[in-house]
């Protein structure tokens, strides 16, 4: 973007700064987006779930108007600060989970090189600062100043850090098979059929898909493990004392952060833009073809990754309206008790495998089955990896790229 | 004004970012307001990391320090603040002799910063063609193999080939005996002894005596 | 340092703002009556150390592969992290007992050796 | 001491915290109505649960003073408005019993039907507003739909939905509507595979066994000790019906119908059916088999309904009146208990010859059932609690009079 | 087991105790002395063949004739009859499935001045199902069981005046500044 507007001899200044707003525009649209469809999504799958319709007179028939109906409602709503509150605080805190989740969208890649930011410790990046939302919360219930609201902050704060651990053993594994953190590297690795995708790597790396789906659903405080907001015990947990705009700005909050963690799992473990057919590469749509067909190849790993995104927060939603709540201390225990354990075991047998057979599953079978194929599966994915060629090549004789050196492709 | 520099623009920024909560920590007497500012200024301190060019370490301060080591400390002073807003004043007297002591070390100090000259001005930028930072190397070097040391001319400084492989897992160590030991000594005492109910266990506190 | 917006920012620069991060820290640590103010003190204090050992050790203020710290300086900033992560683990367990016994956590008060 | 009740002394506080009187209620969501209960809690253990009552105190007793029998009727709708029939047919049979009346072959078999309708609506609500407080919202709109089939067919039979004010002293207000029959047959057959739902949402749920099994367990003899009748008692493994051992008066009232006592007798449930086996962590006594004792008593009642359905076309003759509105009452006094799907509900009528009772005295069971909670929230986690009290299954209006 | 074993069983343990029996009413009954309460209920509970283990509930009713002409009548019919209370205990045996009802008779007030309430010896410790009944009876009848652990008010709030199941009460004509009448 900056080096086409540089080219029609913009000022540098501008052209930079004209660049990054129009980025971070997408972005909050794709937050927002993200936000409003899975409100939409969530009222009108609980609404089969519980045998009943779901908005439907609210613009056209689907009641695809609901969302924008709830934010005007909200906006209008009285914006009340209990006396006792500590006015700054209480004000900040919502804009902190809110920053923390968009914040996080800069290095999610939608489609091969389509991201915000390519930051080489993505994924690193992405668990450090989802990290951060938990502060949000904890001043949100301190700062409302009752004893209920507090109680909820100290369970989600409790609940969100203690789920961190397992969910950074489990990410750790897919940049263990594809040796960097780096989300666009990883989501190439997988490209080709369905069964590239790391999450039919191995036996180890399907399980620890689904320990990281507990784990995601644990830490954004959603159905079976949503203790912060337990309506039967803390009414409504830190949220209590806030309404109107701050609480849809904690909303803002919680809904792209589902559309994250789905998108996350869709990159590191369900092949991202990488389709279960390759119709990009079948259809030669590569940008070695022509910039513009490498354009539409992307275009199509975009929708491919949203509907993967969207369909991760269906199953959430599935959840929610169908599991009661788990206590505290049993959501503690499964956490300490059973997700960690679990996703060292995993981490530990994703690194013998990787040693013992190098592949995955189905690269060894492919060259048992026939060699001769191999080559050309190879080579479908090494032509197929495009974009700017990895550093590794480029990289000066004398620095040899050591990921060669340890891990053989 | 031709090509504004961006990574002075950014810079100004996370460094006025950074300084002004760390003087809003030491100027505010509410304990979690201090709380608040530091987490904004260590965030802006990550924000400098990244500026500098060291993605891993700015990435590894945001997640272990701000993400873990805050936490731990905004829990900490849940915990132990008796009122929701408790603000515990210092004598005016300590106010005037710190301020003074303190100006005096800034003022050596900034001295020293911009004395020397090769600090001042940086090298010719290394051309842009150079590689995008990996933390590959940095990576290694923790794991023992001294990467960026591979061609260096003089062989003194070759020497330091071995990398920190020793000092990381002496360090893990330590990480988990200093932890078990926290947990350990947080523990509240009186664990079996029975405790009637009606009394609060306990002698209850002395309510509100320690503070002004 | 007159035209700031656009003279390049140079190592120095940053030396500056770890000069301000500490002082602060001192300042904190001497002045705050609540332990956990002084905890906040050491926390400022290792990440002024901290900007200093990174901007010494960054590959784009020292240019290359001179003689500059190189990858040391950002290996020392991760192991301070990770240590200081730990002291201040150790350190909040030491107030949350004083706070159990004395009930508060005013410096001041803490005068008896015992208990 | 039960298992899962933690000694508050035992357990070991990781971080001191204060003791704290939190209040839940009145106006809170997981309590039924208006019900308001003062926890003592350190930290998450609530080592002291005080339950508060009298906000929906109406005086029913003393107005029972002022009129007679059958004017009198319609404030028994209004104690447990959940399952107003059953409330109906206790005061109705008590009268009956002080004048010593029979009613036709008919009028009975009507009443069954309505009584043990009136329980499966009952006990649909339980359920929902059991899986509510536990945090899932689906059973609540599943059960309510159903509810709603069988309030349909009270209006149908009485105009009212919920204050029913149908089975009167001497009879039942008006026969049934011709085609009834066949919608509640309809109603029956369409109502039989949602069981099974509900038992897979809620009772072999995982979650839902992890967040009630072994929790807020009853021992039998506290339970007697307690007065606690009902599904209640029935969890804590006792056989106590009063359809099979109530009052001879009210026992008539179901011979010839064949029906069981729903109680783990022996480790065993009468009706062994397809339904969930007993989990592994739940012990008797616990809120899982009071939950699962309602969802059996829910399909014992289904038949009994069709039993007297058959036995009402059966019968000859008419449905009987209602006695006139200002009948002479016989000196005396007399005390009934009925099997109410809360448990038990006694009315005592006693009267100094004149049209007007000189006093009436109503004994709820949700009044025993509350007063075991604090014993069973002793040790308990927060969260515990709504579990424990959702699984009393109380009614406020039947509490308070 | 009838009510005429029972009668017979307790006669001979608890003769001085025994005051009236009604075997021909349509629920047998057995009267008592106040005094014998805790120990013919413990009797009851742990004795074998009885175990009578199930309280049902605690009634309070109040016999008395407010207007002359019906007092009168009552007297001239039953000479001994003057105003009074009675406490009526419904207990059950889940064991043999056989029913009791225990009556007391109490004058209306302590020595007969109005004010103070009369008094009957606990039963929860015997059966802890009393524990709220007896609270419920001491609030809305008035009578003061001697021994309940925390005799309060259960369903009036705490600072009510007066007992409202009585027959000679009338309603306080404001309440906290709510006209009630």
């Amino acid at each position: 973007m900056a080096e086409f507007l540089l080219s029609i001899s913009a000022p540098a200044w501008l052209a930079y700064s004209v660049a990054a707003l129009i980025q971070c525009a997408l972005l909050l649209a794709v937050a927002l987006g993200s936000a409003a469809i899975s409100i939409w999504l969530e009222r009108k799958v609980s609404a089969r779930i519980q045998d009943r319709l779901g908005p439907t007179r609210v613009g056209g028939r689907f009641g695809w108007l609901q969302p924008p109906a709830d934010g005007l409602k909200l906006l209008c709503k009285e914006d009340i600060i209990p006396a006792a509150a500590d006015g700054p605080l209480f004000r900040l805190a919502p804009y902190i989970s809110f920053c923390t989740a968009f914040c996080v969208f800069l290095a999610l890649p939608f489609a091969n090189n389509w991201v915000a930011l390519r930051l080489n410790v993505g994924v690193f990046f992405i668990l450090a600062v989802s990290g951060l939302e938990v502060f949000g919360v904890i001043l949100g219930g301190y700062a409302s100043g009752s004893k209920w609201s507090l109680y909820g902050a100290m369970r989600e704060a409790a609940q969100v850090v203690s789920y961190e651990v397992p969910m950074a053993l489990c990410v750790v594994v897919p940049v263990l098979i594809v040796g960097s953190m780096d989300l666009v590297e990883i989501g190439n690795h997988q490209a080709g059929w369905f069964w590239h995708w790391h999450v039919f790597h191995d036996p180890f790396t399907f399980a620890t898909f689904w320990i990281y789906m507990t784990c995601a659903v644990a830490s954004t405080n959603r159905a079976p493990f949503d203790l912060a907001e337990a309506e039967s015990e803390l009414v409504a947990g830190f949220l209590t004392e806030y309404s109107g705009f701050r609480w849809v700005v904690f909303f803002m909050a919680e809904y792209p952060a589902m559309f994250l963690v789905s998108g996350l799992a869709s990159v590191l473990f369900l092949g991202g833009w990488n389709g279960p057919i390759p119709i990009a590469s079948l259809l030669h749509l590569t940008p070695a073809v022509h910039p513009l067909a490498g354009w539409i190849g992307n275009l199509l790993g975009m929708c491919n990754f949203i509907a993967k995104g969207v369909l991760g927060i269906t199953c959430m939603i599935w959840l929610r309206w169908t599991l009661p709540r788990l206590r505290i201390d049993q959501v503690m225990t499964t956490c300490l008790k059973y997700c960690v354990p679990l996703a060292s075991a995993m981490l530990a047998g994703v690194m013998l495998w990787m040693y013992l057979l190098p592949g995955g599953v189905w690269t060894q079978a492919e060259q048992l089955w026939s060699p001769s194929t191999v080559n050309a599966a190879t080579a479908v994915r090494r032509e197929q990896a495009p974009g700017p060629p990895r550093p590794a090549e480029k990289q000066a004789h004398h620095e040899p790229e050591p990921m060669d050196v340890v891990w053989t492709r | 004004m031709d090509a504004v520099n961006w990574h002075t623009i950014f810079f100004w920024l996370f460094a006025m970012l950074a300084c002004g909560f760390a003087v809003g920590v030491v100027v505010t007497n509410n304990i979690v307001r201090m709380a608040c500012c530091l987490v904004a200024s260590l965030g802006a301190v990550a924000g400098l990391f990244f500026l500098a060019g060291t993605e891993f370490v700015g990435a590894v301060q945001l997640m272990v320090y701000v993400g873990g080591t805050m936490v731990l400390l905004v829990f900490g002073v849940m915990l132990t603040a008796r009122g929701p807003f408790v603000s515990m004043q210092t004598g005016g007297g300590q106010w005037i002799l710190a301020t003074i002591i303190g100006g005096a070390l800034l003022a050596v100090l900034l001295q020293a910063a911009f004395s020397v000259p090769q600090w001042m001005a940086p090298k010719p930028l290394v051309p842009q063609a150079a590689p995008a930072p990996t933390a590959a190397t940095l990576g290694l070097a923790l794991m023992g193999v001294r990467v960026d040391k591979l061609e260096r001319p003089d062989p003194v400084l070759r020497k330091g080939m071995s990398g920190y492989l020793l000092a990381f897992e002496i360090i893990s160590v330590h990480l988990v005996v200093v932890l078990v030991g926290a947990a350990y000594l947080a523990r509240a005492k009186r664990a079996l002894g029975p405790r009637p109910i009606g009394l609060g266990g306990r002698s209850a506190p002395p309510l509100g005596a320690a503070q002004k | 340092m007159m035209n700031l917006l656009t003279q390049p920012v140079g190592l120095s620069h940053y030396l500056a703002v770890s000069a301000v991060l500490f002082v602060c820290g001192f300042l904190c640590m001497a002045t705050k009556r609540n332990i956990l103010g002084v905890l906040m003190g050491i926390e400022l204090v290792l990440n002024g150390a901290n900007l200093n050992f990174v901007a010494f050790g960054s590959r784009l203020l020292r240019g290359g592969t001179s003689d500059g710290l190189g990858l040391d300086g950002q290996a020392i900033a991760l192991f301070v992290i990770i240590l200081a992560a730990a002291e201040a683990a150790g350190a909040l367990a030491i107030a949350l007992n004083f706070y159990h016994t004395h009930a508060t956590v005013d410096v001041d008060r803490a005068e008896e050796l015992k208990g | 001491m039960p298992i899962n009740q933690v000694q508050p002394e035992a357990v070991e506080f990781d971080v001191h915290t204060d003791e704290m009187l939190i209040n839940m209620g009145p106006q809170h969501p997981s309590t039924h109505g208006v019900l308001r209960l003062v926890l003592r809690t350190d930290g998450e253990v609530v080592t002291e649960v005080t339950p508060h009552i009298g906000y929906l105190h109406r005086c029913a007793e003393k107005i029972g003073e002022h009129l007679s029998p059958r004017q009198f009727l319609p404030y028994t709708d209004r104690l447990d408005y959940l399952s107003a029939m059953n409330m109906n047919l206790g005061w109705s049979l008590t009268v009956e019993k002080l004048l010593g009346l029979k009613v036709s072959e008919k009028t009975r078999h009507l009443r069954v039907i309505m009584a043990e309708l009136g329980r499966i609506a009952s006990h649909l609500v339980a359920a929902g507003c059991y899986g509510l407080d536990l945090g899932s919202f689906t059973p609540f709109t599943w059960t309510f739909r159903d509810r709603e089939k069988i309030l349909n067919l009270f209006e149908a039979a009485c105009g009212a939905r919920l204050t029913c004010s149908y089975i009167t002293v001497g009879g039942v207000t008006a026969d049934l509507p011709p085609g009834w029959l066949s919608q509640c047959e309809q109603f029956l057959t369409e109502f039989a595979p949602v069981v099974d739902e509900l038992h897979a949402v809620l009772t072999s749920n995982a979650v839902f066994v992890r967040r009630t099994a072994g929790v807020g367990v009853l021992p039998a003899a506290t339970a007697i000790d307690y007065g606690c009748t009902g599904p209640v008692l029935r969890g804590c493994g006792v056989a106590w019906d009063l359809r099979r051992d109530g009052d001879p008066f009210y026992t008539e009232m179901y011979d010839g119908y064949q029906f069981e006592v729903i109680a783990q007798t022996e480790g065993r449930y009468p009706q062994d059916h397809p339904y969930p086996p007993v989990p592994a962590a739940a012990c008797l006594g616990d809120s899982w088999h009071r939950f699962y004792v309602r969802m059996l008593e829910v399909v014992e009642s289904m038949e009994l309904v069709r039993q007297a359905m058959a036995k009402y076309a059966a019968a000859a003759g008419e449905v009987d009146k209602p006695i006139p509105l200002k009948k002479k009452l016989p000196q005396g006094e007399v005390y009934l208990e009925t099997e109410a799907p809360k448990g038990q509900m006694g009315f005592m009528v006693k009267s100094d010859g004149s049209p007007i009772p000189s006093r009436v005295r109503i004994r709820s069971s949700s009044f025993c059932n509350l007063s075991v909670a604090s014993e069973l929230c002793r040790g308990v986690l927060v969260a515990d609690v709504p579990a424990i009290i959702g699984s009393l299954d109380l009614v406020l209006g039947e509490i308070d009079r | 087991m009838n009510i005429q074993e029972i009668h017979s069983r307790l006669a001979r343990a608890f003769q001085p105790w025994l005051a009236a029996t009604g075997f021909e009413a349509i629920d047998p009954w057995i009267e008592v002395r106040p005094e014998g309460l805790p120990e013919i209920g413990r009797y009851l509970r742990d004795s074998q063949d009885l175990w009578f283990d199930m309280l049902h509930c605690i009634t309070g009713v109040d016999d008395i004739e407010l207007d002359a002409k019906k007092s009168a009548a009552k007297k001239a019919e039953q000479p001994d009859w003057e105003p009074h209370l009675e406490l009526i205990y419904h207990l059950s045996s889940t064991r043999h499935r056989h029913r009791l009802v225990l009556r007391t008779r109490l004058p209306r007030w302590h020595e007969d001045t109005p004010g103070r309430l009369p008094e009957v010896p606990t039963v929860s410790d015997i059966w802890s199902a009393a524990k709220w009944h007896e609270r419920e009876v001491f609030d809305l009848m008035g009578v003061c069981f001697v021994g309940h652990p925390d005799l309060r008010r259960i369903l009036c709030p705490e600072d009510w005046v007066g007992h409202p199941l009585r027959k000679d009460y009338e309603m306080p004509r404001e309440y906290h500044g709510i006209p009630a009448r």
